[in-house]
């Protein structure tokens, strides 16, 4: 049913290729309804992964390749939020791209690349894995750049890290299959476990060869620089996809194999160094995505384009994952991955009230907008809201996760790794804010004085992820229940929920209670709002200028909007040891121009040059053959 | 009966109440104008401290009740000073100082300053003495104070009633008919 | 068994290329008809000759009676036929476009008949059994394809084209002296009596004999030292000679470098072996092609012409292909015929892509590609469909190629793994300009005024023979399993020498 | 269940703001002894509040309204979960200090949304140093609060508060010294007292955020300093002193406000990045000394 689902998905995109350029919003709605299809299908597949499917391909000498699909707990959770706020973007880019110029090659390739979405969660053997992982690298670059100059470069740091990232990958499904005879995940993943014990360099070569991927794709520390390019470049509602979902791959394909290994060390540690009792390796994992969220955080604080800042947040909220994730506690581990939906969650939100602000303004320079509040409210709110749960303030979705990860790290004993996480949750919410008051409030510029609110169908998705991040917020216990089962097939220590009072080895929270606390103290302002006299409104320039009327000094509403340089003094602190990664990747990249250059020229020089190269190279051979 | 009609009550009732509370928490704009700014450090600082009425500097006008007119007060400054004026919130009270404020003082006949501040903004209160001591201007706020608990300090509301005349006034002083220089347009 | 007639598959050629020559008013007219037919001839034979091979194994073709180890004898393998089959449909596909083309009027006479020449040089190299023959025909082959590169006697092409004679030239006299050598040695010069005798001959005279082998078709491989020809003759050809280079000559010489090192030398376990000389000739081949791949690629990055691009990419491809065979494996050699396989089908189509979207440009460069999508709607879709074929797009014969490619070398974590480091770097690589050209298409090139007077006449020879190359990629993308039963097959053919030598060498006894 | 819940949410509450005032007043008096001057009763900031609601007022757009609102609401909130003495209001979640600590960022987003709609550039600034001076003395806290957690292995402040009952030296101040004056610093920065006060720096930046706070909005925000001044001393006894008795704990409060008005009235004002740069060198060296200490020994 699966394989019926992709093979559908196929025709549907070719079909989708051919409606015209009149109609793009039938060719947007017939994408709309196939992802809607897709959902339907995975609610009502359930989670029973007993659920087998196979589609063989060719079997050349002793391979017999083929594809299939089982529904994993851990597949079917991320399959399931990962397609609802593909939807949701879906509903959102019908209007978005109408008049979009290159939407009808987004749209195809935006297609393949949900076709493999759903493949690589439900596949169960390496070789499905690798396909669509591959199919995913090339699909993604067609739609961050469909013909963008201004992209161009932008998406070539994306698109060769993922490249490299896929085929060492490659290498490491091959000693796998050297081994086992097999491309099945369960049996490869025991033998990778097995591994460490008989021939150590094999498992360190595969453990590298999936770690890169895992680096490149979640973008963390030395590879935190292509989310920021990818992100800033790529159309509007598609960047809400690529760091609500695409970002998370890398994630998905550690948690298959490192975490029962590293669960395994744990309970065996035979001859690995531990350190305070979870391995070395997984330590080194956990500080380097805490290193991560503390630069990314520092480059969000300066960045001034709002979808950079967005797509920085999404790095340091990755470091805040891979942290929680490597502490190896079952509140880390959990905690993790209900920050992963949550933070897609919030940062569809944010992306989309982004590009809702985009479609009206076409502009994303911080300091040249201000005051969309006034004139997009609805927007406004979207935004707020996803500020507060990324800020991790109780009421919304963001803090629960939070806590969980802090629950996690503090019961296993990992006291700087959590002032790391929490000084760069805490620098979390200087950059949101900055992005709130310089987008939103303020003073509104002239020029967008006819800007109207987004039109309704935008809204939808607006309003549903709303919805979601104040229920997940109050109501955790529905999303908790699903990790649960996805502990159990880890067999990790499940977190006792009792209907929204979550219990911790530390302290429990019950966020019911949080939020009614909430609500009761707003009620009390609320009331003293009412006691105190009636306000009256005011015009936005009526404010106090040292007495000078600013229509004297003419005095424009733009140029009375302060967010260029927000923390300038904050950044100067970090001057001297700010080294830019940026220059590192451009210096290689001319390096290797140079290098073919020199070659480029050798090849098209003199015919006398071609004779002495052909007559001095059959020497050198004969004497490289005598050295060796 | 009309002591139990709630809006009577909720205009005078409360403000008898009101009143008290406005006269012990005074805050004033640190605002100066005129040569009797340099009056007002010694009347806050702890030889006379007037916090001991609950009175203190308010840095912008949003929070102030009472606006200090130190002194002479020249075209230029009366503009800057009724925009402040206006920014202020009611119940606001206006105290002026010195003889230049009430009849132009020594520069009764220059090209320059106002001579009757009372014309552009209602004056609750004003202190005798080219620029009265601390003790005096406490005296003044004292009698200032008394006035706001009987309710008779209603600058603001006669401001707000006959507002026409004020602006009026405010016009013919600042508003200019003729270009300064000549070919810049009105 | 003895079959005679293969030998028609050369003779026809050679007798209608004369016979196209001919100054005479009645084939003046006609030469075409007499072109095509020789081709389809040629092609319809050899599927008969195919079917034959299917039923009886190897044929060997004995020319006057003189039985294998003497004399010149053709044998026909289900290897070689099938190699053969596959360069006659590109032959024809680009015969047609060279027929129906109709600018150059004058020496399309003269060139038809020295692309039967061509045709003729390259099916006696694959059928051939005997060593002498094989250096005849090959010197026939690299004049005729100097011939063919040098027909737009512009600058580039008559640079490069010299440039290949001159090489080819010292590359067939290496070819002579070793041939040479072995007859003094070996006293005979039928492949089969080699490679079964080639044990018992000195470790010196081997090394001999490999390297001036190697060394004279290295040239022909577009290995790196040696392929300085490539980027003036590429970039000055017609388009259809470049399907030719690009279709036929590389895989012509892959051919007798697999005869040469797989049959003759019986490479995996051939034994060069001395005290003092340790020659570890795998090590030597895999530093050697790996050193090659990377340059061919960086080139191919740089450079901004279109056909230099496509040019070094399948000199690059071709590296990997050898790197693939020196692993000396099954798994190795059958990824290197996948490579091989997708090279056939997805190479020409992108030449003749390339060459119609870059048709008004004047300078051929990459920015010519722009707006491809729009100006040349189909061309761009052809050129699309095969660059993502060719770059191993999933389920494609390259990706198969490159999965069995990654299995020979990184199952086994020996020193030979760490140079899978360079088949990523060229997979990079190549990744990156070939979907930089594609992106470029779909680039909007406002600069560019839409003047209507370039009359896109959308020739049909063109659009025919892009119909059926794409039409062959996707039934070799929908079907894989064509493809399966014939790298088994051949597999096995090619790795026991024994039964090559011996069905020709009994056949002489009996 | 439900109402008694709303009797203690309204106990928690209404001590916070009047205590808060309260100290207030008192702290006025105290510095005005310092400057050797009589300043009014102690009851001035009660006074206050009440002119203040009975001020009229401007606002620029509903934001406004709702952003000072819910930043007063935010810390109202946050002193629910603080176990007052031995009173608390959630059984089940007494003073869970990681609530704790996001819940009063709550307070500040609000009042700074809401100021920042109000169109001054001068509130934006003064909102972002105070942002700014927020993560550095967040890093002390933070240790702090680590180094209680994982020395009494729970993070309820009601468990820390018992395991500090009994005599005066079992007091976390006693056992953990260091950790304490770091704290005491962070808090100054919390309270944004003199030596921090750059957000409110009245000559300026025309007293920051509160620029545009005219009526019933200034008295939110003195509500909102005021239940500030109740909480944040209120966490630290509960932490380092061993919040006591009701009268105890106020008493104790009352001190440590003191104690930050002292520092205040002597020091001048730090520029904002100089104060981090301060936050993160001296306070956090006192409590990651006392931190590796902790860690040794165990």
């Amino acid at each position: 049913m699966i394989i019926g689902l992709l093979f559908y998905g196929i025709i549907l995109s070719f079909l989708a290729l051919f409606v015209r350029k009149k109609y793009n919003f039938l060719r947007w709605i017939i994408f709309s309804f196939y992802i809607f299809l897709t959902l339907f299908l995975t609610i009502t597949i359930g989670k029973d992964s007993t659920y087998f499917e196979t589609f063989n391909l060719i079997s050349i000498l002793n391979f017999d390749l083929s594809l299939n699909f089982r529904i994993t707990p851990l597949g079917w959770l991320f399959t399931l939020f990962t397609t609802l706020l593909l939807f949701l973007t879906s509903i959102f880019s019908i209007v978005k791209n109408k008049n979009e110029d290159a939407e009808r090659l987004i749209n195809f390739f935006w297609f393949i690349l949900i076709i493999s979405n759903t493949g690589l969660f439900l596949a169960d053997d390496l070789f499905t894995l690798f396909i669509f992982w591959e199919l995913i690298g090339i699909s993604s670059y067609f739609v961050i750049s469909p013909g963008w100059v201004s992209s161009f470069r932008a998406v070539n740091y994306y698109f060769i890290f993922s490249i490299i990232c896929s085929f060492f990958m490659f290498s490491g499904i091959m000693i796998l299959y050297e081994g086992t005879g097999t491309f099945s995940i369960q049996k490869n993943v025991l033998y990778f476990i097995s591994l460490f014990e008989n021939s150590p360099l094999n498992a360190i070569f595969v453990a590298i060869s999936l770690i890169i991927g895992f680096f490149v794709k979640s973008a963390l520390f030395p590879f935190h620089i292509w989310p920021a390019q990818a992100h800033a470049k790529a159309p509007d509602d598609f960047s809400s996809v690529l760091s609500g979902i695409i970002i998370k791959y890398g994630l998905y394909r550690t948690i298959l194999f490192f975490i029962p290994l590293f669960l395994f060390i744990k309970e065996y540690p035979v001859n690995h160094i531990m350190v305070n009792n979870i391995p070395l390796f997984s330590h080194i994992l956990a500080w380097s995505g805490a290193i991560t969220s503390i630069i990314a955080t520092f480059l969000a604080i300066e960045s001034n384009d709002m979808k950079k800042l967005a797509a920085y947040s999404t790095v340091a909220n990755m470091g805040y994952i891979t942290t929680a994730l490597f502490s190896l506690s079952s509140f880390g581990i959990a905690g993790a991955i209900f920050h992963t939906i949550n933070h897609a969650i919030f940062k569809t939100a944010i992306f989309l009230s982004i590009a809702a602000v985009k479609y009206r303004t076409h502009e994303t320079q911080m300091h040249k907008l201000g005051g969309m509040a006034y004139k997009m409210p609805v927007t406004f709110l979207t935004f707020l809201l996803a500020i507060i749960s990324a800020a991790g303030i109780p009421p919304l979705n963001g803090y629960v996760s939070k806590w969980m990860i802090y629950q996690g790290l503090l019961s296993s004993k990992f006291p700087f790794l959590t002032l790391a996480i929490f000084l760069s949750s805490t620098g979390a919410f200087m950059y949101l804010f900055r992005a709130l008051h310089s987008i939103f409030l303020g003073q509104l510029p002239e020029k967008f004085d006819n800007v109207k609110e987004v039109p309704f169908l935008m809204q939808i998705p607006m309003y549903i992820l709303m919805f979601l991040m104040v229920s997940i917020g109050i109501f955790p216990q529905f999303v908790i229940n699903l990790i649960n089962s996805v502990l159990t097939s880890y067999n990790i220590s499940n977190i006792n929920i009792k209907n929204s009072m979550i219990f911790s080895p530390l302290s429990g929270i019950d966020s019911v209670k949080v939020f009614l606390a909430f609500t009761g103290s707003f009620i009390l302002a609320f009331i003293l709002y009412l006691i105190g006299k009636p306000r009256k409104h005011v015009q936005p320039l009526d404010t106090y200028t040292a007495g000078q009327d600013p229509a004297d000094f003419n005095l424009t509403r733009e140029l009375y909007h302060f967010a260029y340089k927000f923390y300038g003094p904050f950044e100067h602190m970090f001057d001297s040891f700010r080294t830019d990664t940026k220059e590192f990747y451009d210096s290689i990249e001319r390096k290797i121009n140079e290098i073919g250059g020199y070659f480029r020229d050798f090849q098209s020089g003199s015919i006398r040059g071609t004779i002495y190269t052909f007559m001095l190279s059959f020497v050198l051979i004969i004497i490289y053959w005598w050295l060796l | 009966m009309e002591l139990y009609s709630t809006k009577k009550l909720k205009d005078e009732g409360f403000e008898q109440i009101l009143n008290f509370f406005r006269k012990k928490s005074l805050w004033m704009l640190h605002y100066c104008t005129g040569c009797g700014a340099v009056e007002l450090p010694p009347t806050m600082t702890s030889r006379w401290d007037m916090e001991r009425f609950g009175m203190g500097p308010m840095a912008t006008p949003r929070q102030a009740d009472l606006l200090l007119i130190t002194g002479y007060l020249s075209l230029k400054s009366l503009k800057r000073v009724i925009y402040t004026y206006e920014q202020m919130q009611n119940p606001k009270w206006v105290i002026a100082l010195g003889s230049c404020p009430i009849n132009g003082g020594i520069y009764y006949d220059s090209y320059s300053v106002i001579n009757r501040l009372a014309l552009y903004i209602p004056v609750d209160l004003s202190i005798e003495g080219c620029m009265p001591r601390p003790e005096a201007i406490i005296e003044g706020f004292i009698k200032l104070m008394k006035q706001i608990e009987n309710g008779e300090a209603v600058g603001y509301k006669k401001y707000q009633e006959n507002y026409k005349w004020y602006k009026q006034n405010q016009d013919s002083v600042l508003k200019r008919e003729f270009p300064v220089l000549s070919g810049e347009e009105k | 068994m003895n079959y005679n007639t293969t030998v028609l598959l050369i003779i026809i050629p050679i007798l209608s290329s004369f016979l196209v020559y001919m100054p005479v008013g009645l084939i003046k007219k006609s030469f075409k008809i007499i072109f095509l037919a020789t081709i389809l001839f040629n092609l319809l034979f050899s599927l008969k000759i195919f079917s034959v091979v299917l039923k009886y194994g190897n044929l060997i073709t004995i020319i006057g009676n003189y039985h294998p180890p003497f004399g010149i004898n053709l044998v026909s393998s289900f290897f070689s036929i099938l190699f053969l089959i596959a360069l006659y449909i590109v032959f024809l596909i680009s015969a047609i476009i060279f027929i129906f083309k109709n600018d150059t009027k004058n020496n399309q006479q003269k060139i038809s008949s020295v692309l039967l020449l061509y045709l003729a040089s390259f099916s006696e190299i694959i059928l051939t059994g005997d060593l002498f023959n094989l250096f005849v025909f090959f010197e026939i082959f690299s004049i005729s394809n100097i011939i063919i590169i040098s027909l737009k006697n512009e600058k580039f092409s008559l640079k490069g084209s010299i440039k290949y004679l001159l090489i080819s030239s010292i590359g067939s006299a290496l070819l002579l002296f070793a041939i040479g050598y072995i007859y003094a040695i070996l006293g005979t010069l039928n492949l089969a009596e080699i490679a079964l005798n080639f044990e018992k001959i000195s470790f010196f005279s081997k090394c001999f004999i490999i390297f001036f082998l190697m060394g004279s078709i290295l040239s022909e491989l577009e290995v790196f030292p040696f392929n300085l020809w490539i980027s003036d003759s590429y970039a000055g050809a017609k388009n259809f000679v470049n399907i030719l280079l690009s279709g036929i000559s590389c895989v012509v010489s892959l051919y007798i470098f697999i005869r040469m090192f797989f049959t003759i030398f019986n490479y995996p376990s051939i034994s060069l072996y001395s005290y003092n000389f340790p020659l570890d000739i795998k090590l030597l081949l895999l530093t050697f092609f790996s050193l090659s791949i990377i340059v061919n690629q960086l080139v191919a990055l740089t450079s901004k012409n279109i056909k230099r691009i496509l040019a070094f990419s399948s000199a690059a491809t071709i590296s990997t292909i050898l790197f693939a065979l020196t692993s000396g494996t099954k798994s190795g050699f059958s990824s290197a015929i996948l490579l091989i396989i997708s090279t056939i089908i997805s190479k020409p189509l992108l030449f003749l892509s390339s060459h119609q979207i870059t048709k008004g440009k004047m300078e051929k460069n990459l920015d010519s590609f722009k707006n491809g999508i729009n100006r040349k709607r189909y061309f761009s879709i052809l050129f699309i469909v095969s660059a993502i074929f060719f770059t191993g797009f999933p389920l494609t014969p390259a990706f198969f190629g490159k999965l069995m490619l990654f299995y020979t070398y990184a199952s086994k974590l020996n020193y030979y793994t760490y140079f899978i480091i360079v088949i990523i770097f060229s997979i990079t690589v190549e990744f990156f300009y070939y979907f930089r050209m594609i992106h470029k298409l779909f680039i909007k090139d406002e600069t560019e005024r839409e003047n209507k007077n370039i009359k896109n006449n959308l020739s049909i020879s063109y659009f025919v023979s892009g119909l059926t190359m794409i039409s062959i990629l996707i039934i070799f993308f929908i079907f894989p399993n064509i493809y399966e039963k014939v790298i088994t097959k051949m597999s096995e053919e090619i790795f026991n020498q024994k039964e090559y030598i011996q069905t020709i060498l009994k056949l002489g006894e009996k | 269940m439900m109402n008694n819940y709303i009797v203690r949410f309204l106990i928690g509450s209404l001590t916070s703001i009047i205590l808060g005032l309260l100290y207030m007043g008192i702290g006025r008096k105290f510095i005005a002894r310092i400057r050797r001057c009589y300043a009014g009763p102690f009851y001035q900031s009660f006074i206050d509040v009440i002119k203040l609601f009975s001020k009229h007022s401007i606002s620029h757009h509903w934001i406004m309204d709702f952003g000072i609102m819910m930043g007063f609401s935010g810390i109202i909130a946050t002193v629910i979960f603080l176990p007052i003495g031995n009173f608390y209001v959630f059984p089940d979640m007494k003073g869970n200090l990681i609530i704790i600590m996001y819940f009063m960022t709550i307070g500040y987003l609000g009042m700074a949304m809401g100021v920042s709609a109000s169109g001054n550039p001068n509130s934006p600034i003064g909102i972002g140093r105070a942002l700014a001076l927020m993560i550095g003395y967040e890093i002390p806290f933070a240790l702090a609060v680590i180094l209680l957690i994982f020395a009494n292995g729970s993070s309820l402040l009601y468990n820390i508060i018992q395991t500090q009952q009994g005599s005066i030296y079992n007091w976390n101040l006693l056992k953990y010294p260091f950790a304490f004056i770091g704290t005491i610093i962070a808090l100054q920065g919390m309270l944004g007292e003199q030596p921090f006060d750059a957000m409110i720096a009245p000559a300026e930046i025309a007293s920051g955020p509160m620029v545009e706070l005219s009526g019933k909005f200034l008295g939110f925000g003195f509500l909102q300093h005021a239940s500030q001044i109740f909480l944040e001393t209120g966490i630290i006894t509960a932490m380092f002193l061993g919040g006591g008795t009701i009268i105890g704990f106020f008493t104790k409060q009352l001190f440590l406000y003191l104690l930050t008005l002292s520092i205040a009235s002597v020091f001048p004002r730090f520029r904002f990045e100089d104060g981090v740069k301060f936050f993160w060198t001296i306070p956090t060296s006192f409590v990651l000394f006392q931190l590796i200490l902790f860690l040794i020994k165990r």
